[in-house]
């Protein structure tokens, strides 16, 4: 296939592995010339992978070593090929270069697998959760993220809204029993608070 | 031409007259309580359990299918040992209706036709347990909807359109209506 | 039907032909208006219903024709809340009643019959202007008071909208006093009804398109419903606002839109006078032709989809406020001509 | 976040007011469509800065995929983009098919395409009747949603179900079509095309309508390529990028259809291009059924299609039980359907390319399901769409982009 001579030309020494899974090829490259290696893919004029259809990262927890894979999954619009690159990712030091400026639709898709796996991405220009709440511990679709925990557990927050939820129950209409603080009584110990 | 047009708000009339129109046209609207639309058959509604009309019973054996293949896990199912006879009795059949999505997999896997989504969307409760379903209740949904069925009912899941006879285990391939 | 002229005549007690008529008069006049702005909303919501294949209310009452009464009497029931962070409570409690006020009040000059005006003023047509520009002082008022964010967009809206387009109203209106010699309104119906083409819309087509356009917008109603769009400011400047002080403000858009209808049939459509005389009843073609602007509104709402509010200020600015222009210039030479 | 509360607290305090105007929209908003945030920063009416926060319907799809058989995940697929349920289905049982190199019987594929184009109204349908009520058209509104109640009632007809059909299965669909169905469908399709230009009576050449999508939210194809946009809103910018003809699928390749490209990549083009599309699929629907009656009576599901009941390893902990007292019984052994391997298989979606990564490890229940989900993209794009627009226009444009946030979220 044209695209992996190109590739296995100008990057010799960073593919680790190729194959084809399902009818598609795919490509295992190191992750530290990844940037170099999409570059080149996004801008040479025979390829011009210009779609970055998908970016996501597989968790290979006890199967394979290194633990995760950066999956870009690239379509060219024009010469309609279709190629998936993957990156090794260790789990002691997970970071990757960003590639949101050579697709601005990385962008999100690298928050997301910043929120959900936790690999950093380097020269990313605004890395924040996506989905979770900033204040989330942990990285749910880690395979050693349990599915299911005490609510608490799960999200600190919680605890705090909770505590708020409590604090603000006086103002439903169907506790207000004569007696007992009313908004106004809350809203004094607030300002004294 | 185009000046015209714009002069006579020639596209704004044609709006207006459009509305207009349609200010005598029949409402397609139904009032609801009233009038109901009539329910396709194997609309996935409340759960029942059907009630042999010979034995007077659930037909439910116990195999476990529906309590596997539900992706919300919501059916509960306990069985038991006659201690005469050794056959396998259904203790307990249990659904949480609110745990439920709807997805007619138990009707669908069910070898003996046992449990069916009826035809029947009409039901709410005030608390949490009146929408969980004991056998009794499920048996009950049963009676409260098939006396508004002719007779007699057949649900399309449990014999499958287009899905050849040998991918059929042998209760569904004989499944009649009720 | 009270043979309303009878009655007077025979009334000639000094009170009562004074102060007390006048007072009567007023009562009577908000009574049947509130009654109309009830229903309008009624017909507003039956009307454009049907015209999306629906029915509109029919729950409350044979066809729904109680809802509106059952509307106030949920919405006075409701709680009057402040929210806790509006800037002044005072501004905020007072902003609806500024503006139904200065709407109502139009109502006072506005002849439903030569016979029946509250105050017959010279000045009438002028009093309806400054009126409808104050009533929106409530809308800003309400979006500055309420702190809110989108309250205060919407008040934004509101005060350069009306301004923009109370300069177009009133421009429209100059034609129908170079024509009829007068701003008041009894005055200009009897001229107009004078004149060859018996109503004003006529000859003063251009003017009374203009002033149609205007009325809408100066009402805050779709296509021009800038200020409370709710699809982006989510109800505009009234969004901090719930139960009876919403009302008020709801009140306060029918009855403008109510007073705008009844100033376009007095100085443009020939006021009470119609082809031949209802007896028993001399106000029929008054109210025939309000009814019939009303619905316009309303018809004019289930069609059209909103401006933006750049192209609505163009609009008023670089197509009705010359439109209007032009119109004054060819009535000037019409009079000068004639 | 923090920033945010801070200028807003610096300019309650100050009486300067040299920052930017702060409007936060969302996550409860008339026009978000859902429970999208948009943080705004405003000069006057126009957006300097546009920052969208999702998350909000956050179910975690992609986990619990993981967790649960090929058939079971199906099911969870159905809540993604809730407004066009069939699509979504049949796109995650292509994928697994395609990893487990299934053929699927032709019937089943012609079914699949309908329900995806029938699919694919409703989705438009829906999309022209908020669009327009967010622009102020409320008329268009019901019109729209007096026909999508149609379409609905036949996907009642033909599974059961209207809104989360969950209709087709790994190796084909769950139930065939009967006559009642197809009658019912050739009527659709006579009398659909009468009704669109009810809608565009009132929108389409409406100077007001217009005015409002005329040059809003420009962009040009290269950029929208650059920033992943894909279906309409990739097509109304000029690039020809259909999945079903770039890549086809099912028997898309046999159809005679037409893609919609319009050029100004506006608002106003990407609306007329979801207006021709609704043509074309009711097309393609019609000549879906005339395919349908030369293959009656064949089966709907694969011979070697997997049972739906495929026993699944035990959970990695409990699941929650449904009532207190625990009792399920999960006792059965792995059993490896599915090879390893992994795909990522595309399809057009209404909204764009909904694509599904799977990555199976042989067991029998996926390793990783990742949803590649269009809306998802396309609010990752509007800062780029409304940044210099007025706050009216960002109504037009989340419109004009399509989104839902079950999808978006997952």
């Amino acid at each position: 296939m044209l695209v992996l001579e190109k590739l296995q030309e100008k990057f010799p020494e960073e593919i680790i592995e190729t194959g084809e899974s399902a009818g598609q090829t795919y490509v295992v490259v190191k992750r530290e010339k990844i940037f170099e290696i999409l570059k080149f893919l996004h801008e040479s004029g025979e390829l011009l992978f210009d779609h970055l259809a998908d970016l996501t990262a597989v968790d290979w927890l006890k199967k394979k070593t290194p633990r995760f894979e950066v999956v870009y999954n690239l379509f060219s619009i024009r010469y309609k090929h279709f190629l998936r690159v993957k990156a090794q990712v260790p789990e002691e030091d997970p970071r990757i270069t960003s590639v949101s400026s050579i697709w601005k639709v990385a962008n999100w898709f690298e928050r997301e697998v910043y929120d959900m796996f936790g690999i950093v991405f380097e020269g990313h220009p605004d890395l924040r959760r996506l989905l979770m709440p900033e204040d989330w511990e942990g990285f749910p679709l880690r395979k050693d993220y349990p599915l299911s925990l005490e609510p608490e557990q799960e999200w600190q927050g919680l605890v705090e809204l909770k505590e708020k939820a409590r604090r603000l129950a006086p103002f439903d209409w169907y506790q207000r029993v004569p007696g007992e603080r009313g908004p106004s009584e809350v809203n004094e110990e607030a300002k004294e608070g | 031409m185009s000046i015209v047009k714009t002069i006579f708000l020639t596209e704004i009339m044609k709006g207006l007259s459009l509305t207009l129109r349609k200010l005598f046209a029949k409402p397609v609207t139904i009032q609801y309580p009233e009038e109901k639309k009539p329910l396709a058959p194997g609309f996935r509604g409340r759960h029942a359990l059907v009630r042999d009309p010979k034995t007077g019973k659930d037909r439910c054996v116990g195999c476990y299918r529906c309590a596997q293949v539900c992706p919300a896990k919501c059916i509960l199912i306990e069985t038991e040992r006659d201690p005469e006879t050794k056959a396998r009795v259904v203790k307990r059949y249990e659904i949480d209706a609110l745990r439920c999505i709807f997805c007619g997999y138990c009707e669908e896997v069910c070898p003996v036709n046992a449990i069916v989504l009826t035809e029947f969307y009409e039901y709410s409760g005030y608390s949490r347990e009146e929408l969980y379903f004991d056998k009794e209740r499920l048996l009950q949904n049963w009676d409260e909807f098939i006396v508004t069925q002719k007779r007699p009912y057949f649900n399309p899941f449990w014999k499958p359109r287009g899905i050849p006879e040998r991918k059929l285990p042998a209760g569904k391939r004989q499944a009649e209506g009720i | 039907m009270i043979d309303l002229q009878a009655f007077l005549n025979t009334a000639d007690h000094f009170l009562l032909k004074y102060f007390g008529l006048s007072l009567f008069k007023s009562l009577v006049l908000v009574g049947i208006t509130l009654l109309h702005v009830a229903y309008t909303t009624y017909a507003e919501r039956k009307i454009i219903g049907h015209m999306q294949q629906r029915l509109g209310p029919n729950r409350v009452g044979p066809r729904g024709l109680l809802q509106p009464i059952a509307d106030v009497l949920k919405l006075i029931q409701k709680e009057d809340i402040i929210p806790s962070c509006v800037d002044s409570p005072v501004v905020f409690k007072a902003a609806p009643l500024i503006s139904l006020v200065a709407g109502a009040t139009s109502l006072a000059v506005i002849p439903i019959w030569e016979h029946f005006v509250v105050t017959n003023v010279n000045m009438a047509l002028l009093v309806v202007l400054a009126m409808s520009s104050l009533s929106s002082f409530g809308v800003i008022l309400a979006g500055w008071a309420s702190n809110s964010r989108y309250s205060f967009l919407g008040g934004l809206r509101a005060s350069a909208q009306v301004i923009s387009y109370e300069i177009a109203m009133a421009l429209a209106l100059v034609g129908v006093m170079m024509l009829a010699g007068s701003m008041n309104l009894v005055e200009i119906v009897k001229a107009q009804v004078a004149s060859p083409f018996k109503i004003y819309a006529i000859p003063q087509i251009i003017g009374f398109f203009v002033f149609m356009v205007a009325a809408i917008a100066e009402t805050n109603r779709t296509p021009f419903d800038l200020p409370e769009a709710e699809s982006e400011l989510v109800a505009g400047y009234f969004v901090e606002y719930s139960g009876i002080r919403f009302a008020l403000f709801y009140l306060a858009e029918y009855f403008g839109m109510i007073v705008m209808c009844m100033l376009a049939v007095v100085c443009f459509l020939g006021g009470w006078y119609g082809p031949f005389e209802v007896p028993g009843v001399p106000f029929f073609w008054f109210l025939l032709k309000l009814y019939f602007l009303i619905f316009f509104y309303i018809w004019v709402r289930a069609t059209l989809p909103r401006y933006r509010y750049d192209q609505l200020m163009g609009l008023g600015w670089k197509v009705l406020i010359p439109l209007a222009l032009l119109n004054i210039v060819i009535t000037g030479l019409i009079k000068v001509m004639a | 976040m923090p920033q945010a509360v801070e200028i807003i607290q610096k300019q309650k305090n100050s009486d300067q007011w040299d920052e930017p105007y702060l409007v936060n929209m969302g996550p409860q908003h008339p026009a978000t469509h859902g429970v999208l945030r948009l943080f705004l920063e405003l000069d006057g009416e126009t957006i300097v800065r546009c920052d969208p926060r999702i998350g909000y319907l956050h179910r975690g799809v992609e986990k619990l995929s993981e967790n649960l058989t090929y058939s079971q995940a199906m099911v969870l697929t159905d809540r993604l983009d809730y407004i066009a349920s069939a699509a979504n289905n049949v796109g995650y049982c292509l994928a697994v098919e395609k990893l487990m190199g299934l053929e699927v019987p032709r019937r089943a594929q012609i079914i699949r395409v309908i329900v995806c184009e029938m699919a694919r109204i409703a989705s438009h349908l829906l999309w022209l009747a908020t669009h327009a009520l967010d622009i102020g058209a409320m008329t268009v509104f019901l019109y729209c949603f007096r026909d999508r109640e149609w379409l609905l009632d036949i996907f009642e007809e033909i599974c059961g179900a209207r809104l989360t059909v969950s209709y087709p299965r790994i190796g084909g669909v769950r139930l065939d079509f009967n006559q009642k169905i197809i009658d019912e469908l050739y009527r659709f399709t006579e009398e659909f095309p009468r009704r669109i230009p009810e809608y565009e009576t009132l929108i389409d050449v409406n100077r007001i309508w217009l005015k409002r999508t005329k040059g809003v939210g420009v962009i040009s194809g290269e950029e929208a390529v650059n920033l992943g946009l894909t279906g309409p809103s990739l097509r109304g910018s000029g690039v020809r990028y259909d999945l079903r003809r770039t890549r086809p699928y099912l028997i898309y390749d046999e159809l005679d259809f037409e893609v919609a490209v319009e050029y100004e990549g506006d608002v106003y083009s990407r609306y007329r291009v979801r207006m021709k599309e609704m043509r074309e699929a009711n097309k393609i629907i019609r000549q879906c059924l005339d395919k349908l009656a030369e293959c009656e009576g064949e089966p709907v599901i694969a011979e070697e299609a997997p049972d739906l009941l495929i026993p699944f390893s035990k959970p990695k902990r409990p699941q929650p039980a449904p009532h207190p007292k625990k009792g399920f019984l999960v006792k059965s052994v792995e059993v490896p359907i599915v090879p390893e391997g992994e795909v990522y298989f595309a399809i057009e979606a209404p909204k764009g390319e909904l694509g599904y990564y799977i990555v199976s490890d042989g067991s029998g229940h996926p390793w990783r399901v990742r949803i590649r989900a269009p809306s998802f993209v396309h609010i990752s794009a509007l800062p780029a769409l409304s940044e210099g627009q007025m706050v009216a226009d960002i109504i037009a444009v989340i419109g004009s982009v399509d989104i839902v946030l079950g999808e978006c979220d997952r």
